[in-house]
C-alpha cells in the first residue's frame, strides 16, 4: 500500500531517513514530496492527493482541521524544531551569543518570517536580544529553511539561522561553528503531524503516523537535533 | 461575341482611376500606357486581387464582382491566369514543384496545356530541379509565366511579362501566345509598354492615361488615331492583315486582297494568315514607278488625307492600297510640297521594310 | 544516476514534447489571425496572450490550482463532466505549462507570418488554391524559421518550466515529479551532489539536442540570397 | 495597496526595464553574428545561448549563487576587483535576469535578421555605406518586428521572473523584492487577500502597457503589399 | 586611356563563366546575351557583391581584386553606383530618404549630380513623400536609377535598368545618361537585352553566350561582325557618326565626312555630333540614281563584299561610302542578282531611315 506524505522542507532529510527505518518493518510504500509549509497548505486545500500532512507549524494543520480537510484529533506535534545561528567557517561562532551580539559582519541569513516558521523564530530570538532594529538591514531572506542553508553552507552569507535539523547528525554539529537558541529566546517551533480527511480510513496512512510516534522515531528525530520531549 | 465588362473606381494618390471598358472576351486586349497610370490595378482588380468599391466586372455569362449587390468571387474561384510584374516565384520550393503548384489543381481533362510544350518552349527543361534563388533574372519570370499557363486559365491577366526576356525568347514565345489563343481560344489581358509587343499581339488596344482610358477599340482603327502615334512615341504604323500565297525565287509573297507584297523569303507555310506592320517612315512615295531598284514593293494608291506630323516639318499621309486597306506614310513636308501630293492622286508607294509580326 | 531519475528524464521529455506539440497546434491559428488581421481586436488580445508571462510561475500555477481545484469553476465544470480533477495530475501540468509557454510560441510564429507578405499569397490565389489550402502550402512551409524558433522555444522552456508545475503538480513521483522539480528536491533535501549530477545530464542531453537541431535546420535553410 | 507595495512594483519596472534595455544591446550583435556567419561555431553557439531555458529557474540561481559566491569563479573576480559580491544585490538579479532571459530576446531577433536577407545590405554597399553604418541604417529598421517582439518577451519575463530572482536575491526589501516574490510571499504567509490585491495590480497594469505597445506598433507598422 | 580589366571565373549549374577582358574606362560598355548567360553575376562580381576565386579587377589605376595577392577591396569602398536588376528600394524609408541614403554620404564638392535634375528627369519629384510599397514597377525602378546616380558614382552599373520603363520615359532618359558620361566621364558598364538601347547606348559592346565572351570591341566593328546580326536578332546595322550642319527648309542635314544626309527637322543644334543607325534592311540600292523619290538619301557608294545573311535567301551587302565609312545593306538574293551586283561596282545606295540615337 501506498501513503503520500507531503512534508515542509526543514523535515524533509529525517524524514528520509524515517521511512527508510520504517520500511526494514513494513512493506508500505511511502512517497515524500516536500515544499514549504504555505505551499502545501495551499495544494491540500486545492485537493491535492496527500494522505498525510507533517507542517512546519500548527497553524497551518489547525486550518485545515477547521476547514474538514484533516481528520479532527487526528493532529499531533511530531518535532519540536530548533534553531541555530551557524556558519560554515569552522570556529568562527563559539557556541555563545558574542558574535551575534558584536555584529561584525555585513549580512545575516533567515528564512522568511512570514512563510516559514523557523524565520519568525529567528526575528523573535533577535528581538528577545535587542539586536533586531541594529541588524535589520543586513537580513537576506530565504524563502525557506532549506534555502537559507545553502545561502550560508555556500558562503555566500557568512552567517545566519538555519534549523538545528540540517547541520546536526548524531548529538553535534557536523560542519561549521554554531550556536544553538536556547528554547525560551523563540516561541516553540512545534510542528505538527495531520491526517487528511480524504485518508481517514487509509489505515497505511494510520500506521506510518503511529510509526512517526513511536520510540524509535522519536530517537531518530531527536538525532537530528528536534526536540521530541512532550511538553 | 462575348464580352468582358469592368467597371473600376479608385483613388490613386495622384488621381483617380476610373475605367469603364467593354473588352472582346476574345483576343489579346492590350492595356498600354506610360508608367504609374494604373495598369498593373486594373490587373489585380480584375483578378480579385484588390476589391475596389463600386466596381463590376464580368466574362461572358459570369459575374465575378457586382458591388450594388454585394457580389465578389474570390480570386482562387476565378479561371485566371496571373503573371505579376515581378516574377513571384514560392522560393520555398523547386521549379518543377512551383510549376506543379496550380497544374495540380486542374483535373488532367481540362488541362489543355502539357507540362513538357511549356517548359521546353520557355527553355527551362533542363532547370526543374533548381531553386528559385539559383536563377537569373530571365529564367524566373520565364518559370512565372509558365506556371501561369499551366493552369489552363479562361483568362490570362500578363503584366509586362517579357520585360525581363531577351529578344530571341520573346521572339519565340510570341508566336506560342498566339496559338495559345488561337487554338484555346482564351481570351489575355495583357500589359505592357513595348509598342512591338502591342503591334504584334494586340487585337483590341486600350491606350491608357493618368488612371482614365483614352482611346480604346479594335488595333487597325486605333493605330490610325493620330492620339495613338503621339502615345506610341515610336511613330505611326498601319498593320495589314495578308496570307502567304507562295514562296518563290526565294522570295515570300503575302496576299493581301489583290495586292501582292513580296519578302525574302520565310519559313511560313503556305496559306497561313499573317499580321504585318509597316511604318509610316518605312512608306515612300514616288509619281512614277522606280526602276532598278532594290525594294520589292511597288504598288499603286491613293493619297485619302495629309495630316500634319507629330513633328513641326512632317506630314502623315494617308492613303488607300485596294480594298480600303489603309496604309500610312510619313514623309517631310519637303517631300510633299515637291511632289505637290493632294487627296485622290493616284501614286506609286514603295514599301520598304514589311515586319511581320 | 538512479533508475527514479531516468523515470524523471522520459517524463520530462514527455511533457515537453507533449506541451511543444499542443503549443504549435494552438498557437498557429492565432498567429495566422493576429498576422492577417485588420481587426481592432488585435491588441486586445495580442496584450492577452502575453500576460501569462507577467505572472510570477507559482503565482500563476497557484491561480491555475484555485481554478481547477475543487472550489475553482474549471473544477466544478470537470467535476460536472465526471472528469476527474485536474490539478496533480500529468494533464494538469500540461495545461499549465501550456498556459505559461504560450507567448513564447506564439511571438516567433506572428513574427514569421507577417514577414511573409500578401504577395505568395496572392499568388497562391491566382493559381486556384483556396485561402485555407494555401495556408498549409504556402505560409507555413514560409513561415518555418518561425516554427523553428517557436518550437526551441518552447521546448527547452517546458523542459525548465518549475514554478507552474510544482504548485499545480505537486511534486508527485511518475505523474508530475520532472526534472526541474527533482532537481529542487535534492537541493532540499541538501543533496547538492546529486543535484548537481541531474543538472549536469538535464544541461548536457539538452546541448546535444539542441545542437543536433541547430545543425539539422541550417542543413534545410535555404540561401536567401536572389540574383 | 500599501507603500511597501508601491516600492516593490518600482523596483520591479526598474528591474525589467533594465534588463530589456541590456539584452537588447547584448543580443543584437549576438544576433547579428548568428544571423551572418557561415561559420561552425555557429550552431554550438546557437544551442549554448538556448541552455539557460532548460535549466529551472531556481536551479540556475543555485549555480549562479555558487558562480558568484565567495569561492565560485566570479565571486573571486569581483573580490579581486574589489568590487561587493553579486548575490543579494539589485546588480545581481539584473545578472540573473539576463542570463535567464537571453535566449528569449535573442531569438526573435536573429529571425528578424535572417529574413532581411542579403538584398538590402548589399544595396547599402553600392551606396558607399560600410557594413557597420549599413547595420544601424538597415538592418536595425527593417528587423523592427523583431526588436518589437524581442522586448515585449524580455519585459514579460523579466516582470514574473521569480525563481532565479529569489534565489540570489534573498528577498531583500528595496533591493531585491520584485513584485513576482511579493506575491508569493503573501501567498506562502496565507495572505491570499493582498496575494490577490497584488496580482490583479500586476495583470492589469501589465495588460495596459502592453495593449499601448501593441496599438503603437500596428501604426507604425508599414504596409507589407507592394505592386 | 584608362581601362577596366576583369578576369572573372565561376562554376555555375549549366556551365562555367570565364571572362578575360579589358574594356575601356570610357563611355558605355553593354553587356549583351541571352537571359542566364551571365551578365548579372559579372556585374555583381564587378561590383564586389561576389567575391569569385581566381579572379583580377582593376579600374584605371586603382586594382580592386587579385586574388593572386589576396587583395579585395569590398563594395561600400568602390566608387560605384548599381542598379539592379529587381528594383531594390528600402521598405522602410520613403522616396525622398532613399534618394538621400547615398547622395549624404558623397562629400558635397564631389556631387556631380543634383538631386533636383534627376528628380525631374526621372518623372519623382512628386513622389519623394511616398513609401516604396505605393509606387508602380515603372516608378520603383525609377527612383532606384535616381539613388544610383546621386552617389556621383565612377563606374555606374547598371542591371536591365530600363526593362519597366516605358518608350517614352526611355527616350528621355537616355540622352540624360549620354550626357551623364560625355559630360561627367563616367563611365558605365550596362547590361542589356534590348538592341535598341544596345546601338543607341553603346560605346563598346561585348556579347556573351553561356558565360564566355564570344564577341567584343568597339561598337562600329563589333556590327560589321556578321555574328553580331545573328545574335541581335533584329537585323544587320551599322552606324554613323555625324555632325549636324543645317536646317534648311523643313530639313535637317548631317554631314558624313564630305557626304550628306538628310532628315525631317529635328530640334538638335547645328554642330553637334550625333550617331544614326541605319539598318540593313532600310537600305536599297539601285544602279541609276531615281527620280521622283520621296527618299531624301540617294548616295553613291562602292560594293566592298557580298556575303550571304542569316536567311538563306537573303544577301548582306557591304558597302563603304566616302571616307571609307562602312554601310550594310540587306537585299534579297533575287534582287541581287537582277541588278548583278559585284565587288567594286559603283551604285546607289537610298537610305530610307536614319535612326538618331
Ligand atoms: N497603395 C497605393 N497607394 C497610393 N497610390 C498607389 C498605391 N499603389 C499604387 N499607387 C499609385 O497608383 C498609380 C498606378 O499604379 P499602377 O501600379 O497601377 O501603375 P502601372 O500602370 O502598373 O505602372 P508601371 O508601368 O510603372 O508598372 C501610380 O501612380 C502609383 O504611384
Ligand atoms: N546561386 C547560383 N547557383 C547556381 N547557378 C546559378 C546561381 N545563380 C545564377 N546561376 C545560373 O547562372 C547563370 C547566369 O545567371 P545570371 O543571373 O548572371 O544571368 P543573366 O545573364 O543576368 O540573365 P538574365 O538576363 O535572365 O537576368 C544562369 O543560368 C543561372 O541559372
Ligand atoms: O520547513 Mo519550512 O515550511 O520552509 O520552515
Ligand atoms: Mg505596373
Ligand atoms: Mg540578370
Amino acid at each position: 500500500e501506498e501513503v503520500k506524505v507531503a512534508v515542509a522542507a526543514n523535515f524533509y532529510k529525517p524524514l528520509q531517513v524515517l521511512v527508510k527505518n520504517y520500511q526494514q518493518s513494513s512493506s508500505d510504500q511511502v512517497m515524500l514530496s516536500v515544499g514549504s509549509t504555505g505551499k502545501l497548505y495551499a495544494q491540500i486545500v486545492n485537493g491535492a492527493p496527500f494522505d498525510i500532512f507533517l507542517a512546519a507549524d500548527q497553524k497551518r494543520p489547525r486550518k485545515l482541521v477547521k476547514a474538514h480537510v484533516a481528520v479532527a484529533g487526528s493532529e499531533f506535534t511530531y518535532a519540536k524544531g530548533r534553531l541555530i545561528f551557524w556558519s560554515k567557517q569552522p570556529k568562527l561562532i563559539d557556541g555563545s551569543e558574542r558574535y551575534l551580539k558584536e555584529g561584525k559582519f555585513n549580512k545575516l541569513a533567515l528564512a522568511n518570517p512570514k512563510a516559514a516558521p523557523y524565520g519568525a523564530a529567528a526575528v523573535a530570538t533577535l528581538k528577545k536580544l535587542g539586536l533586531y532594529n541594529r541588524l535589520k538591514d543586513k537580513f537576506v531572506f530565504g524563502q525557506n529553511i532549506g534555502q537559507t542553508y545553502s545561502y550560508v553552507s555556500y558562503g555566500n552569507v557568512q552567517q545566519g539561522f538555519v534549523a538545528l535539523s540540517q547541520v546536526y547528525r548524531n548529538g553535534k554539529i557536523s560542519t561549521g561553528s554554531g550556536w544553538i537558541v536556547p528554547n525560551h529566546y523563540y516561541p516553540a517551533i512545534r510542528q505538527d503531524a495531520v491526517l487528511l480527511s480524504k485518508s481517514a480510513d487509509n489505515q497505511a496512512a494510520k500506521k506510518f503516523l503511529a510509526y512517526l510516534q513511536s520510540p524509535k522515531a522519536k530517537q531518530i528525530i531527536h538525532s537530528f537535533g528536534y526536540d521530541v520531549s512532550d511538553k | 461575341m462575348s464580352e468582358l465588362t469592368i467597371r473600376f473606381k479608385r483613388q490613386l494618390s495622384d488621381f483617380e482611376l476610373d475605367i469603364n471598358e467593354q473588352l472582346p472576351a476574345q483576343g489579346i486586349s492590350v492595356l498600354f500606357g506610360e508608367s504609374g497610370c494604373g495598369k498593373t490595378t486594373i490587373l489585380r482588380a480584375l483578378a480579385g486581387l484588390e476589391r475596389l468599391p463600386e466596381s463590376f466586372c464580368q466574362l461572358g455569362e459570369h459575374c465575378w464582382q457586382d458591388e450594388q449587390r454585394n457580389h465578389f468571387v474570390p480570386t482562387y474561384r476565378r479561371p485566371i491566369g496571373y503573371v505579376f510584374q515581378e516574377a513571384s516565384l514560392f522560393e520555398h520550393l523547386n521549379v518543377a514543384q512551383n510549376l506543379q503548384f496550380g497544374w495540380r489543381r486542374i483535373a488532367p481533362k481540362q488541362r489543355k496545356v502539357s507540362m513538357g510544350d511549356v517548359c521546353q518552349l520557355l527553355g527551362i527543361s533542363d532547370k526543374l530541379e533548381r531553386r528559385p534563388c539559383s536563377l537569373s533574372g530571365g529564367e524566373r519570370q520565364r518559370v512565372a509565366i509558365a506556371r501561369a499557363l499551366l493552369t489552363s486559365p479562361q483568362l490570362l491577366l500578363m503584366d509586362e511579362p517579357l520585360s525581363a526576356l531577351d529578344l530571341a525568347r520573346k521572339r519565340e514565345f510570341l508566336p506560342y501566345l498566339e496559338r495559345l489563343h488561337n487554338e484555346l481560344d482564351i481570351p489575355i489581358v495583357y500589359v505592357s509598354h513595348a509598342p512591338e509587343e502591342v503591334i504584334r499581339l494586340a487585337d483590341h488596344l486600350v491606350l491608357m492615361k493618368q488612371g482614365r482610358v483614352c482611346l480604346s477599340g479594335p488595333l487597325q482603327q486605333t493605330l490610325l488615331n493620330p492620339k495613338s502615334a503621339q502615345l506610341f512615341a515610336d511613330g505611326a504604323s498601319s498593320v495589314i492583315n495578308t496570307v502567304v500565297t507562295s514562296h518563290l525565287n526565294g522570295l515570300t509573297e503575302l496576299a493581301c486582297g489583290s495586292k501582292v507584297l513580296q519578302m525574302s523569303k520565310r519559313d511560313i507555310p503556305i496559306g497561313q494568315k499573317i499580321r504585318c506592320r509597316i511604318f509610316a517612315s518605312d512608306v515612300s512615295i514616288s509619281l512614277t514607278k522606280a526602276q532598278d531598284s532594290s525594294i520589292l514593293n511597288l504598288l499603286p494608291a491613293t493619297v485619302c488625307s495629309l495630316k500634319p506630323g507629330v513633328r513641326p516639318d512632317e506630314v502623315l499621309v494617308q492613303l488607300e492600297l485596294a480594298e480600303k486597306t489603309p496604309l500610312l506614310a510619313l514623309l517631310s513636308r519637303y517631300s510633299c510640297q515637291h511632289l505637290k501630293l493632294i487627296p485622290n492622286m493616284v501614286v506609286w508607294v514603295q514599301i520598304k521594310a514589311v515586319a511581320i509580326l | 544516476m538512479v533508475s527514479s531519475d531516468f523515470m524523471v528524464m522520459v517524463l520530462t521529455l514527455k511533457l515537453a514534447l507533449i506541451v511543444t506539440i499542443i503549443l504549435l497546434l494552438l498557437s498557429t491559428p492565432i498567429a495566422w489571425w493576429l498576422s492577417q488581421t485588420k481587426s481592432r481586436l488585435k491588441s486586445p488580445v495580442s496584450a492577452i496572450v502575453s500576460l501569462p508571462l507577467v505572472l510570477p510561475p507559482t503565482v500563476l500555477g497557484f491561480y491555475l490550482l484555485l481554478l481547477m481545484g475543487p472550489h475553482g469553476p474549471i473544477g466544478q465544470l470537470t467535476d460536472w463532466l465526471g472528469v476527474s480533477p485536474l490539478p496533480f495530475t500529468f494533464t494538469g501540468i500540461v495545461i499549465g505549462c501550456v498556459i505559461h509557454t504560450l507567448p513564447f510560441v506564439l511571438q516567433p510564429l506572428q513574427n514569421a507570418f507577417e514577414a511573409i507578405g500578401h504577395r505568395p499569397l496572392e499568388v497562391a490565389a491566382t493559381l486556384r488554391m483556396p485561402p485555407g489550402v494555401a495556408f498549409f502550402k504556402v505560409a507555413l512551409p514560409l513561415a518555418r524559421p518561425g516554427f523553428f524558433s517557436a518550437a526551441i522555444l518552447g521546448f527547452c522552456h517546458s523542459i525548465g518550466e518549475f514554478g507552474v508545475v510544482l504548485m499545480i503538480g505537486g511534486n508527485i513521483p511518475g505523474q508530475t515529479r520532472v526534472m526541474s522539480v527533482e532537481i529542487y528536491n535534492h537541493v532540499e533535501a541538501l543533496e547538492y551532489g546529486r543535484a548537481n549530477q541531474l543538472a549536469a545530464v538535464l544541461v548536457g542531453f539538452s546541448f546535444v539536442a539542441l545542437l543536433l537541431i541547430y545543425m539539422l535546420n541550417s542543413r534545410l535553410a535555404t540561401r536567401k540570397v536572389t540574383l
